[in-house]
């Protein structure tokens, strides 16, 4: 069960928050290419290791947020308020352990 | 000696001797002591064979004095049932207990499955890839399903009541060994808020049985004082007969507590969830086998287990010891066995390079030593009568012997650590995997990380060396794998240990391989060519020790499984007859009567008739209120907002960013910058959480704010031509003629009695229909108060399924019934709103793909049966072709047997439909196929006079 | 363990609670002028405000009527968009007390409800036996818990049963 | 393929199972080969197997960075079944099961299908017209499936409760569905694939792309460079991964999806029962253990692991459905990385670069895809152009918006 630091309750369960995915890039104008859109829409990065996601502590303060969490470990590096620009974080190596392997 | 526990010690031991508990055993009657386990109560009872093996039913006796058994697993009955696979050696003897062997028939002392034994040249590893593939598996499945398995499905009813808790500590000790007691006390001193956890009935691990100096006093004193302190203690918890079982992410740990699941009274299971700032793992060591011919015979124990039953239980498990060890922890319970008076005979040493100290011991004892011997096999058939051994010189030696110790050295306890992902390290000269790099806030202590104590310098010789193969060797006991077993599977390239794990099943049993992964590992490694460290282990999971899914499960039954919303006025639902249903969270009314089909036709001709009443409560609705709100909704809504005027309702629909319709309903304008947003009563949260979302996340620079409302206002619509005349009854409702509050309009104030309401003219019916909004704790009053303004029996309470009969009628699509995750807004005939709005919104975009502007997607019509007297259910295809070729077109959405029209009709998502009215097409169903007749979707008043009226 | 019958439901009728809602970047000056203390609600007087998240209270009056806390707050807030909205009928609002109040809550949450963490008047939203609550201490052993009034009666449900399992663990063992 | 029977074993037995070939040899990588399939799944194996066997293509390398099987091939939960909504979708799936009614015989080895038939559950009366949609689709689809009433499906599965918080309002069942050992049908295929000359190098794990002019040339491995004329990947839960070496973006999440297993008992159960609205499925595997699976951990993962609030959703789920199991103990818990699309269907075919193809997306259900996935798959890398079976499986369709959701229309993608 991952614990989340939300920023305004502090850390609690995973059950009590909403999983938004990978923070998207900005919305394309609607002008845009199919394949342009097509990217938006659906395409992630999925990293192997370092995400930025969005998070709402729906069963609580109600808030979304964003988060740094290493996918491989699981260990949260950073959180952050939506909007605001991403932390910088280091953390040279730790996701090289696969996870059951 | 009391006479019906022969080989009970007459002294010693933690048992209550002053009492007896007497249980069953296979039909038999036996006498144990609070305290024994039953495996130690049948030992003391001379009882050997305990059980058979699962794949050739050999007859095997207990192998350990732990968690770690394979061997005697019981159906076991303490008044829940029979329960199976229960591991004798942690079992309580209780009173009035009964446990029966498992996996034998007739008896577990003459078993006709053993039959496969004699024929084990057949069965080897994988045997069933390489046959029964013809004619087919399942010919021969049902017969080796019947084989594999062991015990049986727990019969009668659970009593069990099974519990979570969660909790949080700074420390969490698993383990109450020296090692943990120690941390647990350092940590308590601290102040830190301190759980012990540990499986056993009793505190002190392994010094229950192995009494050592500790801090210059004798471990007992120790002990004592140290339970004492730490019961002291307000900052530290002290939990027996709870095992930790998995570690997860976040340092979270889950604890299978059974402290009351014996109770005759009502058992009760607890499943912890224990957050910990620190993990201390001081969970023992396990002690392994030794590998040999016959090795599994009852009669061969782990030297710890001797040592633990006779220490522990005062049981002498036999009368003539031979050791086989490897290591010197086995000369240490070898040693301390015999001087507890279980007489040993011999100890067989495959190390050539015995400490003196040890071979002085044995010779002071007069037991004799052979260092540098190899075990060859063990005698006897259903128990042990001698080992045979391979002395120094290579000569064939023999020793009579009613038991055999056997110790391949420890294994540090390591599972709950590698699931936290701790990596392991192969230590050669102790032969064992020890923790290596921990984990953050985990520590490993004692024996778990690989400080056994008493080692002085002497290594381990793997237990594996055996060059001769002398009869066959098990290193799974539970699952019968063989040393012949992992060389065929070498020999056929399944050498990855993974690979070897599944090709063989080794470490796959209940016991998850606790006394066999090192030895299949060893093994593996030395015909390979390769060190342990290099082959690698497997990977520990969840569970440490297989959890009761009832207690993973918690009180989530029944009503608890998931909890359900019911109306404010449910009791008032109630007592007009209506029968409820599940509606997305909601409980709601699904019809009022005994007759389902007759009580919605009953309810939909009240609305076309007379005036209906339906309680909407479930509606979504949430204000946005701020100078941005309109144009916040009119990226939401695919209609448009801003020309909304205040006091005006407009209906919208709203897709997400791939341009699906997820939701529809009507908004209103209160005020300039105020908004009332109406979402279906099924997406009430998810859409109050998607406008959050978005402005949160995307539209932050918007000034508006918004408030969920929807549990705040229960709902009363009122439908029908008589509507208007029972709600204008109301005293201080506004005036309601059509000229002043004509359909689409909304309104606010209080009623005579001081009762704020709000009003919305809307309608999913067809009818003159009035949305009515009292708070919440006054529903069962108000719809009181409006059935007796309409007199006895006039206002007809209706359900969920006759207004979906109604709006079925009028052609109203329903989102998630007439839509799915496909439906745009143009199939559905929204195309003109689409196109009139020049602004984005979302899912604008995704529209003007290809794909979306096809005009043979399947569109929204209705659609008649051509036979009057036929009808056909939701979820009929429209198809074309006949059997070899049919295709589906698209399907029927909703369809009922109209009680307004007197015949089935409905409507459906159908290719190029917008194009096809008038068309014939095949209704398909379950093998009937029906001819309908494509038509407009709105069966009932066209042109909206009745509902504008 | 809890004395007897330590779990009462209550419809909220004896109290009248508004939802407040400001702008995020607002809500310091708005706490403020209101002398809302997140996230502890203030004791005593009134309205006692609940902290449901950083832009958003839950006022909750004894005496006072909604009417009268809806305008405190457009008096109070003049000139900063917010949103005061009667939610009186929305909670239905469940006490629990005695001494293994705490224990039958975590039964359900993975709040620390141990004094040392959960202090007099904290006041925590959290997800209780999967659903929505607001879980406010109330004294030494006691707690009040808002939740949906839909939820009502499921949860008072489920805080019985919760408590006679504890109970039941309670008494001796084996 | 040859070689195991039951005859074979019993001569073999006389001599103590001395004569046994290795099932596959441990081959190390050569310079260069025609075609390099990154992954030895069920996927990688089966199509390079396929191409050896149906293009006579057998200078083939199948890299994997572990061991063959050992992704999540090795740890599904063994659902095999064919009753899929949408037209392209049921062609493909029934065309595997086809393929698998057929497989233990033509690679001589026994994968146990069991064809014990797979029942879907309804809770509700909105749910029974959602699943008679999808059962009247199946049909027209020309694949089996028939509606069961409770009291149909109380007699077939007397352990169920039927009344239970959401009642069983009836179901449909296929009878052609079912389990098949997942082991098997890896080292199945790598035999075969293997006996073929196709080279099948364990622990190598592939780390890079040569690409020059938009068209892959090989690539780069923990092993050294290898060459290739086209490669193939087939890396389930990786599939993001490799696609960003090779430069392009897939519409692709990868999660942690768990399955686990109780103590093994003896039968009980003989239908596989799944019921999509509650999220959870069971079956009883041959050896008696309980199988049971539900949805994915909520969140992206490649930690292998599954977490706690799914243990517990699943496992509430499986004792309202089915009272008894509730003393059963749950002995294993473990997870697979899946490889979750928009649509629930996977992607298959070209890619943005030139001789480079991909086979993934195949989320929670491409177990039962296996064979025919390696068929199809083969074609298109034999003809460098998509088989018509998987024509609108590409990856264009996201540009388009031609979705084939399954998901959406059938509510289930296991
Ligand atoms: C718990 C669970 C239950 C499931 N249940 C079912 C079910 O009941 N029915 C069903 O049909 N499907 C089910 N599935 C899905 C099914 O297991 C998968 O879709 C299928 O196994 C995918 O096969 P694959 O060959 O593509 O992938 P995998 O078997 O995962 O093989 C991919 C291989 O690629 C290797 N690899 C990755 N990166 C590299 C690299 N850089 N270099 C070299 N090799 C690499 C991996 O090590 C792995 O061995 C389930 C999945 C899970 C996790
Ligand atoms: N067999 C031995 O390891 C042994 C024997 C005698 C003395 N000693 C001495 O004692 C020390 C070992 O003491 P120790 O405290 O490290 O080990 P220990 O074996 O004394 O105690 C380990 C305890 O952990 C418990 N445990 C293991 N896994 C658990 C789980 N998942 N959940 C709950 N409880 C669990 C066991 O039941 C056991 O009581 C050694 O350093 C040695 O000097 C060891
Ligand atoms: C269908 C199926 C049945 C399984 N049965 C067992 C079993 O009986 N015993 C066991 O220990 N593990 C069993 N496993 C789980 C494997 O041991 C293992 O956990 C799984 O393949 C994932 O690998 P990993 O845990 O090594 O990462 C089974 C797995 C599957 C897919
Ligand atoms: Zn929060």
């Amino acid at each position: 069960m991952l614990r989340i630091p939300c920023p305004y309750c502090g850390e609690r369960d995973e059950a009590e928050f909403r999983y938004g995915g990978e923070v998207p890039g900005s919305i394309p104008q609607t002008d845009v290419g199919d394949q342009a859109w097509a990217d938006y829409l659906f395409a992630r990065d999925n990293p192997k290791g370092l995400v930025h996601e969005r998070w709402c502590h729906s069963h609580g303060c109600g808030q979304w947020f964003n988060v740094v969490r290493d996918t491989v470990t699981h260990r949260i590096h950073a959180v952050y308020g939506a909007g605001e620009a991403p932390p910088v974080v280091d953390c040279s190596n730790e996701s090289q352990a696969d996870g059951g392997r | 000696m009391s006479p019906s526990q022969p080989l009970r010690k007459a002294q010693g031991g933690r048992i209550d001797r002053t009492r007896t508990v007497a249980f069953r055993f296979d039909g038999r009657r036996y006498l144990g002591h609070p305290g024994d386990t039953l495996a130690s109560a049948l030992l003391a009872n001379g009882v050997k064979v305990m059980g058979r093996s699962m794949k050739l039913h050999r007859p095997r006796g207990v192998l350990s004095a732990g968690v770690e058994e394979p061997n005697a697993l019981f159906s076991v009955d303490w008044g829940s049932g029979k329960i199976p696979s229960i591991r004798a050696t942690v079992m309580p003897a209780l009173d009035g207990l009964v446990a029966q062997s498992q996996n034998c028939f007739p008896s577990v002392n003459f078993d006709l499955g053993r039959a496969l034994d004699f024929t084990h040249r057949l069965w080897p590893a994988g045997f069933y890839y390489k046959m029964f593939k013809w004619p087919s598996w399942r010919a021969f499945e049902w017969a080796v399903r019947r084989t594999a398995g062991i015990g049986r499905l727990p019969d009668g009813t659970d009593r069990t009541r099974y519990r979570h808790l969660n909790s949080h500590c700074d420390v969490l000790v698993v383990g109450s060994g020296p090692s943990g007691l120690a941390a647990a006390l350092e940590a308590g001193r601290r102040g830190e808020d301190v759980l012990v956890v540990e499986q056993d009935v009793a505190f002190g691990g392994s010094l229950l049985h192995d009494p050592m100096a500790i801090d210059g006093a004798a471990s007992d004193d120790w002990l004592e004082a140290a339970l004492a302190e730490l019961d002291g203690m307000d900052n530290v918890r002290l939990m027996a007969n709870a095992t930790a079982a998995g570690c997860y992410d976040h340092n979270l740990v889950t604890i299978h507590d059974r402290s009351a699941a014996y109770r005759s009274d009502g058992p009760v299971e607890t499943f912890h969830k224990v957050r910990a700032r620190r993990i201390v793992l001081a969970t023992g060591a396990t002690e392994q086998p030794m590998l040999f011919g016959n090795n599994d015979l009852p009669g061969i124990m782990l030297a710890g287990a001797v040592h633990a039953y006779v220490g522990r239980y005062a049981v002498n498990c036999g009368q003539r010891v031979a050791g086989v060890v490897n290591n010197d922890a086995g000369w240490h319970s070898l040693l301390a066995v015999h001087d507890a008076g279980t007489a040993v005979r011999a100890i067989v040493d495959t190390r050539g390079d015995v400490e003196r100290e040890l071979l002085d011991a044995a010779e002071e004892r007069g037991i004799a030593v052979h260092p540098g011997a190899t075990p060859l096999t063990a005698r006897g058939s259903s128990g042990v009568r001698g080992l045979r051994f391979a002395a120094a010189n290579e000569t064939t030696k023999q020793v009579d012997c009613d038991l055999i110790a056997m110790s391949g050295g420890l294994n540090p306890t390591t599972q709950l650590y590698s699931q936290a992902g701790g990596k392991l390290r192969y230590d050669e000269r102790r032969h064992c995997f020890v923790p290596d790099k921990d984990p953050a806030d985990l520590d490993v202590v004692g024996a778990a990380s690989g400080s056994f104590g008493w080692e002085n310098g002497s290594s381990v010789r793997p237990c594996t060396v055996a060059p001769v193969r002398t009869g066959r060797q098990w290193v799974d006991f539970q699952h019968d794998v063989t040393a012949a077993d992992i060389e065929l599977a070498v020999r056929e390239n399944y050498v990855s240990v993974e690979h070897m794990k599944r090709y063989t099943t080794a470490g796959m049993a209940v016991d998850q391989g606790k006394t066999s992964n090192l030895g299949v590992l060893s093994l593996l490694a030395q015909l390979t060519g390769r060190s342990p460290g290099e082959v690698g282990t497997t990977t520990a999971r969840p569970q440490f020790m297989p959890v009761t899914m009832g207690a993973i499960a918690g009180n989530r039954r029944g009503d608890f499984y998931r909890p359900a919303k019911r109306l404010a006025a449910h009791d008032w639902h109630a007592g007009e007859g209506a029968v409820f249903d599940d509606y997305g969270a909601w409980k709601r009314p699904a019809f009022y009567g005994d007759d389902r089909d007759a009580s919605i036709a009953r309810e939909v001709l009240a609305v076309r008739q007379s005036v209906g009443f339906f309680d909407g409560s479930p509606l979504g609705k949430i204000e946005v209120k701020g100078p941005d709100a309109a144009r916040f909704l009119d990226r939401i809504y695919v209609n448009n907002v801003l020309t909304l005027k205040p006091g005006r309702v407009r209906y919208g629909l709203m897709l997400n960013e791939n341009g699906v319709v997820i939701d529809d309903g009507v908004f209103v304008r209160q005020d300039e910058d105020h908004f009332l947003v109406n979402t279906t009563s099924g997406n009430a949260e998810r859409i109050a959480a998607w406008l959050e979302e978005w402005h949160q996340c995307e539209f932050f620079d918007m000034r508006l704010v918004l408030s969920n409302v929807t549990s705040q206002w229960a709902v009363a619509t009122l439908a029908g031509p008589d509507a208007r005349a029972v709600l204008q009854s109301l005293p201080g409702l506004i005036d309601l003629s059509t000229a002043s509050f004509p359909h689409l309009r909304f309104a606010a104030g209080h009623l005579a009695d001081g009762m704020p309401y709000r009003l919305q003219r809307v309608s999913f019916s067809g009818e003159q229909s009035y949305e009515l909004s009292v708070p919440s704790n006054r529903a069962a009053s108000i719809f009181e108060r409006l059935q007796a303004a309409a007199g006895p029996g006039k206002l007809v309470p209706i359900g969920v399924e006759a207004l979906m009969v109604l709006r079925t009628e009028k052609g109203f699509v329903h989102v998630g019934v007439d839509t799915d995750g496909t439906t745009n807004p143009l199939d559905i005939g929204f195309g003109a709103v689409v196109d009139r709005k020049q602004r984005d919104f979302i899912g604008a975009r995704s529209l003007a793909r290809p794909n979306d502007r096809r005009t043979d997607r399947r569109q929204l019509v209705g659609f008649e049966l051509l036979d009057r007297n036929a009808s056909v259910p939701a979820g009929a295809h429209f198809v074309t072709g006949s059997n070899g070729g049919r295709r589906s077109e698209g399907f029927v959405t909703s369809a009922c047997d109209s009680p307004t029209l007197g015949r089935t009709i409905g409507i459906g998502l159908i290719e190029g439909g917008f194009g096809r009215k008038g068309e014939e097409v095949l209704v398909y169903d379950s093998g009937r196929n029906l001819p309908a007749r494509i038509v407009d979707p709105c069966f009932y008043d066209p042109s909206g006079e009745r509902m504008r009226a | 363990m809890p004395d007897h019958n330590p779990i009462r439901i209550d419809s909220g009728t004896d109290r009248s609670l508004v939802s407040l809602r400001v702008l995020k970047g607002a809500s310091d000056e708005a706490g403020k002028r209101l002398d809302l203390a997140p996230p502890l609600c203030a004791a005593g007087e009134e309205p006692q405000s609940l902290w449901l998240g950083p832009d958003h209270w839950l006022l909750v009056g004894r005496q006072l009527p909604a009417s009268a806390l809806i305008e405190r707050c457009s008096a109070g807030l003049a000139g900063l968009l917010h949103n005061a909205v009667d939610q009186s009928a929305a909670y239905a609002v469940l006490r629990i007390e005695g001494r293994g109040a705490g224990e039958v809550l975590a039964s359900g949450s993975g709040l620390d409800f141990r004094q040392r963490h959960f202090p007099l008047h904290g006041c925590r939203p959290t997800r209780l036996a999967q659903v929505p609550a607001v879980v406010v201490a109330t004294g030494a052993y006691a707690f009040e818990l808002y939740v949906d009034r839909g939820y009502g009666p499921y949860l008072r449900d489920w805080l019985e049963d919760s408590l006679a399992i504890a109970k039941r663990t309670a008494q001796g063992t084996m | 393929m040859r070689g195991y029977s039951f005859p074979a074993l019993v001569g073999r037995a006389l001599r103590g199972h001395r004569g046994w070939p290795k099932a596959w040899r441990s081959a190390e990588p050569e310079r260069s080969y025609d075609v390099i399939v990154i992954g030895a799944g069920g996927h990688g194996l089966a199509t390079a197997y396929y191409l050896a066997k149906n293009h006579g293509i057998t200078n083939v390398a199948v890299l994997e960075k572990g061991w063959l099987g050992g992704g999540n091939t090795g740890r599904n939960t063994q659902v095999t079944r064919s009753n899929y909504f949408w037209p392209q979708s049921a062609a493909f799936f029934e065309r595997s099961l086809k393929l698998y009614e057929n497989l233990s015989r033509e690679l001589n080895f026994n994968v146990m299908l069991s064809q014990r038939g797979i029942l879907t559950l309804a809770h509700s009366h909105h749910e029974m017209e959602a699943l008679r949609r999808w059962t009247n689709a199946i049909r027209i689809n020309g694949i089996d499936s028939e509606v069961m009433t409770p009291s149909e499906i109380g007699k077939l599965v007397p352990l169920l409760n039927l009344d239970a918080r959401f009642p069983v309002h009836g179901g449909f069942i296929q009878r052609r569905g079912g389990i098949s050992r997942h082991d098997a049908v890896a080292w199945g295929y790598a035999r075969a694939a293997n006996a073929l000359g196709v080279s099948i190098v364990q622990q190598c794990e592939v780390t890079g792309f040569d690409i020059a002019d938009g068209r892959v040339a090989g690539v780069t491995t923990s092993r050294g460079s290898i060459a290739a004329e086209k490669v193939c990947i087939c890396v389930a839960g990786h599939t993001s991964v490799l696609a960003a070496k090779a430069g392009f973006r897939v519409p692709i999440t990868s999660m942690a999806l768990q399955a686990m297993v109780s103590e093994p008992i003896k039968p009980c159960l003989d239908t596989v029962v799944l019921s999509p609205a509650i999220h959870a499925y069971v079956s009883q595997s041959d050896r008696g253990e309980l199988v049971l699976g539900g949805g994915a951990d909520g969140y992206n993962s490649y930690a292998q692991r599954g977490g706690i609030p799914l243990l517990e959703e699943n496992l509430a789920a499986l004792i309202e459905l089915f009272p008894a199991f509730s003393r059963l103990r749950l002995m294993r818990q473990w997870a697979g990385i899946v490889d979750i699309t928009p649509d629930t269907t996977p992607i298959m075919g070209l890619t943005p670069v030139k001789n480079l193809y991909l086979s993934g997306g195949w989320g929670t259900g491409g177990y039962k895809a296996i064979p025919a996935g390696g068929e199809t798959m083969a074609h298109t890398v034999a003809h460098d152009a998509p088989h018509p079976l998987i024509a609108d499986f590409g990856l264009d369709r996201f540009e388009s918006g031609a979705l084939i959701d399954e998901g959406a229309a059938s509510g289930v993608a296991h």
